[in-house]
């Protein structure tokens, strides 16, 4: 058989299957809440209490990891459909219908790619900087919750634990940067850690902003005081409080582009200066994972940011993961669009932009937010 | 303070007309013209802008040589620029049937060879200018890809040199006929 | 520091003088930071020696010569037609220009004048061939910059253009269409009339380039205060085109010294207003061409007007060109600025003689100038805003 | 205003007399043969003297004749103020030639002297970084000199161009395809 031939047999096999799967994980999406129910009837009844929780957390983490290892193949497609018809063209076309298939050809390519570690690098550092990174995004799963009870874990402290574990990461390109043995990976890595030191500041701050009016750091309680959808006593954050709510979510969002390296704030790898910045070096599964972390941070912030202002999962119409997922989605095309409108800030104005305007600015809104709340309590 | 405030809201507008324009582009057709999409080889000729079917009408792609009516006058091999044509012609004895173009030039010259190094041709067609029996030409056939830079070297030349002792047969030949 | 040491692994492959920096007379804190020759944003095969320390640059030495294969070598060895195929190659995004710069200096070495119809092609290509150009100039200076889609947009009207020129004389990039004495092919029918109809499809696109990126303000602040060439600099450099009209000097060879019948055509010469800045900015320049591309249109709609009906394009071709003995330096306003070319004549078949300068060269050497004391992501800036090809500076 | 080159002529002649060689006002492009020893301040004059005010130069070739064992310098040089053009024109021997640097007064002859240099040969003395510039330092011999020679190779690599693959084939070698029909 000739080649084209066969791939186009092994594409138009394959591209319905992974329609389908696409279509069937919305399903299990919108039917978790009565899937994980029936899992937790069924394990409370044949195990001991304890086992039950232990398998049931370990069920959730399995799930999550599942989900987040998914996730990126679809939203790099996704991406790169955004990009494309954005820019007048069509996008990846070729490997299964619209291209579908193209992230799994990428994946399996890098799989088989050369692990190259350049001469003179850290090695043991250059194998954890991946790592590192990775873990910084996903940990941070743990506390997003997908629906009532759907959480790994519900932390009385979990917007604090998002804030701190996704430090992580930044300690992994830093360490990444350093490592390579590269000019180029030293200032992503550096540029980096710049960054990072200087938007955790106003992210902490706008998160506090919302810590104020609802007076706990879990994120259930965040999104139980947003409980009544659009309108109403308890409406999402975003149109409460004169407008505050809603200058507090652009900060919280441009804060979160900055945080995931997005344009035009992705100066530590921006590739028309510094080539690919931090992972220059890096190739195949190890330069995969840098990727796989980009695309799980951005689902994070989105999803961070639907939780904080537009209610997480509670929707106007109905509620659950369907609503929080499609919430996180419509975030996410958001940073996708504004990453292929904008160019690039430079590292001085990026910092800037932190101390001069976001920081004075939240602090501002936190001080209003914070009078406002007492006067109506 | 006017400045700050000014510079944050230029910043905001300009950033939402850009988005303005993204956003409409994600929805405006696509320009793509996909390779080979169609199997119809005319298909590879779309233009936005250029009617149909006129894009190749002066395509300067592969070369090629109407071998059978070179005369062999060497007008080519002399202003190609890079040097990428050999020509290596030998007299046609005079007891030999006589041969011509299809233009009815007559052929004198027995052309032995006629090498084109296609990797070395810069597509500039200053040799079909001058060719008087209009028999070098470019064609508007782009794929020609190789695995070896070696075939390239495109041999036109069917004839053979005349060994010593042999005779070339007396029929009259026509060249296109 | 381990980076600084194990920099020149490579040390008996590049002697010792190429290096402009020593690593051993480098201060605390500083490092050299080789960009290029494989660079994203060189532009080709640059590379550019950095003396940093942190993000800032406090020096800059180009180096060129990477893509160096002696185009005057080669024309003193081939006939004076047979260069224009490799005038094409000096600035390959915008050959027509090159090789109508060489073709009017032999014109002039052998004093044709060519007919009304030729000039007025002449005219014709080369605006569209700087709307190019400037469309590639323009595009990948936002992606330097970090926008990419702009890119694409420049590349969407690009290719119109290229279509219709491969309609013309039947290649995309390389036309050897102006030939000594005219040029090769004449209009295609039907040809002016799809200019007509790109003309106003692209309008409007330059209107949406500025929404989309000229006037952002992300994009204003990264390039309005970087690579400032103060306008005595510029003259002192001779520095030709949009980069010496970015500083606030009105000079246009079309106006100034009219070739091809530019006198008949009413077009005006933008020049950098610092309008986000100092004068002379990267900005300015890169404005400069977005203006020039509209000035563009506005000459292209005069051509097509004046476009004499008949006349024959080879009218003029010598059977031969064989120029007297002597020697004759034209220059034309290319995209990128005064490209002009010296030929001696000895009499015979071909060049005693070919001297390209070269816009790009003089916009390169200007270089150290202005990229000392910025950033390195200005560096980027700068060196797309010289616009610069490495066909046409390494020849 | 702007001056024929006639008048610029005798402006250069009246202020430094005997330092032009030969003037051809009649070529195609008017040129002055200068002295070298002159070169400097005539350059001093040409670009700082308000009614000459030649602010640019706007090229710099070198030009090997062989025949007449010369080598010439040739400066194109013309004024944004005033519109007009010179070209002056410097003579030097074959064999070592040197000249005094322009870039103390039109910085962008650097590069092209730099360039002048490396194609031919021609010694800029006073120039601020007289290295090559297109060609590697240890290239052998300045490649624009008509009576240059390839060398065989540089580094271990093949300089001169081998043989191709048409001059192969004729040989006798099997290789490339056809006959086409």
């Amino acid at each position: 058989m000739k080649r084209p031939d066969l791939e186009a047999k092994i594409s138009n096999f394959l591209s319905p299957l992974v329609i389908a799967g696409a279509g069937g994980f919305l399903v299990v999406i919108a039917l978790l809440p009565k899937i994980a129910e029936m899992i937790r009837t069924q394990l409370q009844s044949a195990l001991s209490p304890t086992w039950a929780s232990v398998v049931n957390i370990a069920l959730g983490v399995g799930a999550t990891v599942f989900l987040l290892a998914q996730l990126p193949i679809f939203l790099i497609w996704f991406e790169r459909k955004v990009a494309a018809h954005v820019q007048d063209r069509l996008g990846p076309m070729r490997v299964g219908w619209h291209g579908v298939l193209q992230s799994f050809a990428d994946g399996i390519k890098l799989l088989f790619k050369e692990d190259i570690i350049p001469e003179g690098a850290d090695r043991p550092l250059f194998r954890i900087a991946p790592v590192l990174v990775i873990m910084g995004a996903f940990a941070a799963f743990a506390v997003v919750p997908w629906g009532h009870g759907l959480i790994i874990s519900d932390l009385n402290i979990g917007l604090l634990y998002i804030v701190a574990i996704t430090s992580l990461g930044a300690i992994g390109i830093l360490m990444a940067g350093w490592a390579s043995n590269n000019k180029y990976s030293l200032y992503g890595g550096m540029r980096s850690a710049a960054q990072l030191v200087a938007y955790e500041i106003p992210t902490a701050l706008v998160i506090l902003v919302v810590v104020i009016q609802v007076g706990s750091l879990s994120l259930q309680d965040v999104i139980a005081s947003q409980s009544d959808g659009l309108w109403g006593e308890n409406r999402w954050l975003l149109t409460r409080m004169y407008g505050l709510n809603l200058i507090a979510f652009v900060i919280f969002f441009i804060c979160g582009l900055a945080e995931t390296n997005r344009n035009p704030f992705d100066i530590p790898e921006a590739e028309s200066e510094l080539v690919a910045g931090f992972h220059t070096e890096y190739s195949g599964m190890r330069f995969a994972f840098f990727f796989l972390a980009e695309y799980g941070a951005m689902w994070l912030v989105a999803g961070v940011a639907a939780i904080l202002f537009l209610g997480g999962w509670v929707g106007p119409y109905f509620s659950g993961p369907l609503v929080f997922f499609l919430k996180t989605l419509f975030l996410v095309f958001v940073q996708m669009w504004l990453r292929w409108t904008l160019p690039r800030l430079r590292v001085d104005q990026l910092l800037a932009l932190c101390w001069k305007y976001l920081i004075p600015i939240t602090l501002a809104v936190l001080v209003a937010v914070a009078g406002l709340s007492v006067q109506a309590s | 303070m006017k400045e700050y405030l000014e510079g944050i809201w230029v910043s905001m507008t300009t950033i939402a007309i850009g988005m303005g324009v993204t956003l409409r582009h994600l929805f405006m057709p696509s320009v793509t013209q996909q390779y080979l999409a169609d199997e119809n080889p005319e298909a590879r000729w779309k233009s936005q802008i250029v009617p149909e079917g006129l894009l190749n009408e002066r395509s300067r792609m592969r070369l090629h040589v109407k071998i059978e009516d070179c005369i062999g006058c060497k007008q080519c091999e002399k202003v190609c620029p890079v040097d990428c044509i050999y020509i290596t012609t030998e007299k046609r004895e005079k007891d030999e049937a006589p041969i011509f173009a299809s233009d009815g030039t007559a052929i004198k010259q027995r052309v032995v060879q006629f090498d084109i190094d296609m990797s070395l041709c810069c597509y500039c067609q200053l040799c079909v200018y001058p060719c008087p029996t209009v028999c070098i030409l470019m064609t508007p056939e782009f794929e020609f890809a190789e695995t070896s830079k070696e075939n390239f070297l495109y041999r036109f030349a069917k004839e053979k040199p005349l060994q010593p002792g042999e005779k070339k047969p007396h029929e009259p030949v026509v060249a296109g006929a | 520091m381990g980076i600084a040491t194990t920099a020149r692994v490579y040390k008996d492959l590049e002697p010792d003088s190429a290096y402009a920096f020593k690593p051993e007379d480098l201060e605390d804190d500083e490092m050299i930071l080789n960009m290029g020759p494989q660079h994203p944003s060189t532009h080709g095969v640059l590379r550019i020696e950095l003396k940093t320390d942190g993000e800032i640059v406090k020096d800059a030495r180009p180096h060129i010569g990477y893509l160096h294969r002696n185009f005057e070598k080669h024309a003193e060895n081939i006939d004076y037609q047979g260069v224009i195929p490799f005038t094409d190659r000096m600035d390959y995004v915008a050959s027509m220009a090159n090789s109508l710069t060489y073709a009017l200096t032999v014109e002039k070495l052998m004093a044709i004048e060519v007919g009304e119809r030729v000039k007025s092609i002449r005219v014709l290509v080369s605006e569209l061939q700087r709307i190019a150009s400037h469309l590639l100039a323009i595009g990948t200076y936002g992606m330097d910059i970090g926008a990419f889609t702009p890119f694409l947009h420049c590349f969407r009207e690009r290719e119109k253009i290229l279509d219709l020129f491969e309609w013309l004389c039947g290649a995309r990039l390389l036309y050897n269409f102006n030939w000594v004495g005219g040029v090769s092919h004449d209009l295609p029918e039907g040809w002016t009339d799809k200019v007509l109809q790109f003309l106003s499809e692209f309008e409007p696109v330059i209107d949406e380039l500025d929404d989309l990126l000229s006037l952002n303000k992300i994009f204003t602040d990264r390039t309005a205060t970087v690579g400032i060439i103060p306008p005595d600099l510029a003259v002192a450099y001779a520095l030709s085109g949009p980069n010496l009209r970015g500083s606030g000097i009105k000079w246009d060879v079309r106006r100034e010294d009219p070739y091809c019948g530019y006198e008949k055509y009413d077009f005006e010469i933008p020049v950098g207003q610092g309008r986000y800045g100092p004068i002379g900015s990267c900005w300015d320049r890169y404005y400069v061409r977005v203006e020039e591309m509209r000035q563009s249109v506005r000459i292209l709609h005069q051509a097509l007007d004046k476009l004499p009906a008949e006349g024959d394009v080879h009218e003029k071709v010598p059977k031969r060109v064989k120029p007297n003995p002597g020697e004759a330096y034209a220059r034309t306003e290319t995209p990128r600025g005064e490209l002009a070319y010296f030929i001696v004549s000895d009499g015979g078949l071909i060049p005693y003689r070919v001297k390209g300068r070269s816009p790009c060269f003089v916009s390169m050497s200007i270089f150290h100038e202005i990229a000392r004391g910025e950033m390195i992501a200005d560096i980027i800036a700068i060196i797309g805003s010289l616009d610069i090809v490495l066909g046409e500076i390494d020849r | 205003m702007s001056l024929k080159a006639g008048e610029i002529q005798a402006r250069l002649e009246a202020k430094f007399p005997g330092t032009i060689v030969l003037a051809q006002l009649e070529a195609i492009d008017p040129f002055l043969v200068v002295d070298q020893g002159a070169l400097l301040e005539m350059g001093l004059s040409l670009r700082d003297d308000p009614e000459l005010a030649f602010d640019t130069l706007h090229c710099l070739s070198a030009v090997d004749y062989l025949k007449e064992d010369r080598i010439e310098i040739v400066y194109h040089l013309s004024s944004l103020k005033h519109r007009h053009w010179i070209v002056l024109k410097v003579h030097l021997p074959r064999v070592d030639p040197k000249i005094p640097t322009v870039e103390k007064i039109w910085p962008t002859a650097n590069w092209h002297e730099r360039e002048a240099y490396d194609l031919f040969g021609v010694v800029f003395s006073g120039h601020s970084d007289p290295r090559r510039i297109f060609l590697p330092d240890d290239w052998a011999g300045h490649p624009m000199r008509k009576d240059w020679v390839w060398p065989e190779e540089w580094h271990g690599i093949a300089v001169k161009p081998g043989k191709q693959f048409a001059e192969r084939a004729s040989e006798g070698e099997t290789l490339g395809v056809g006959p086409f029909d």
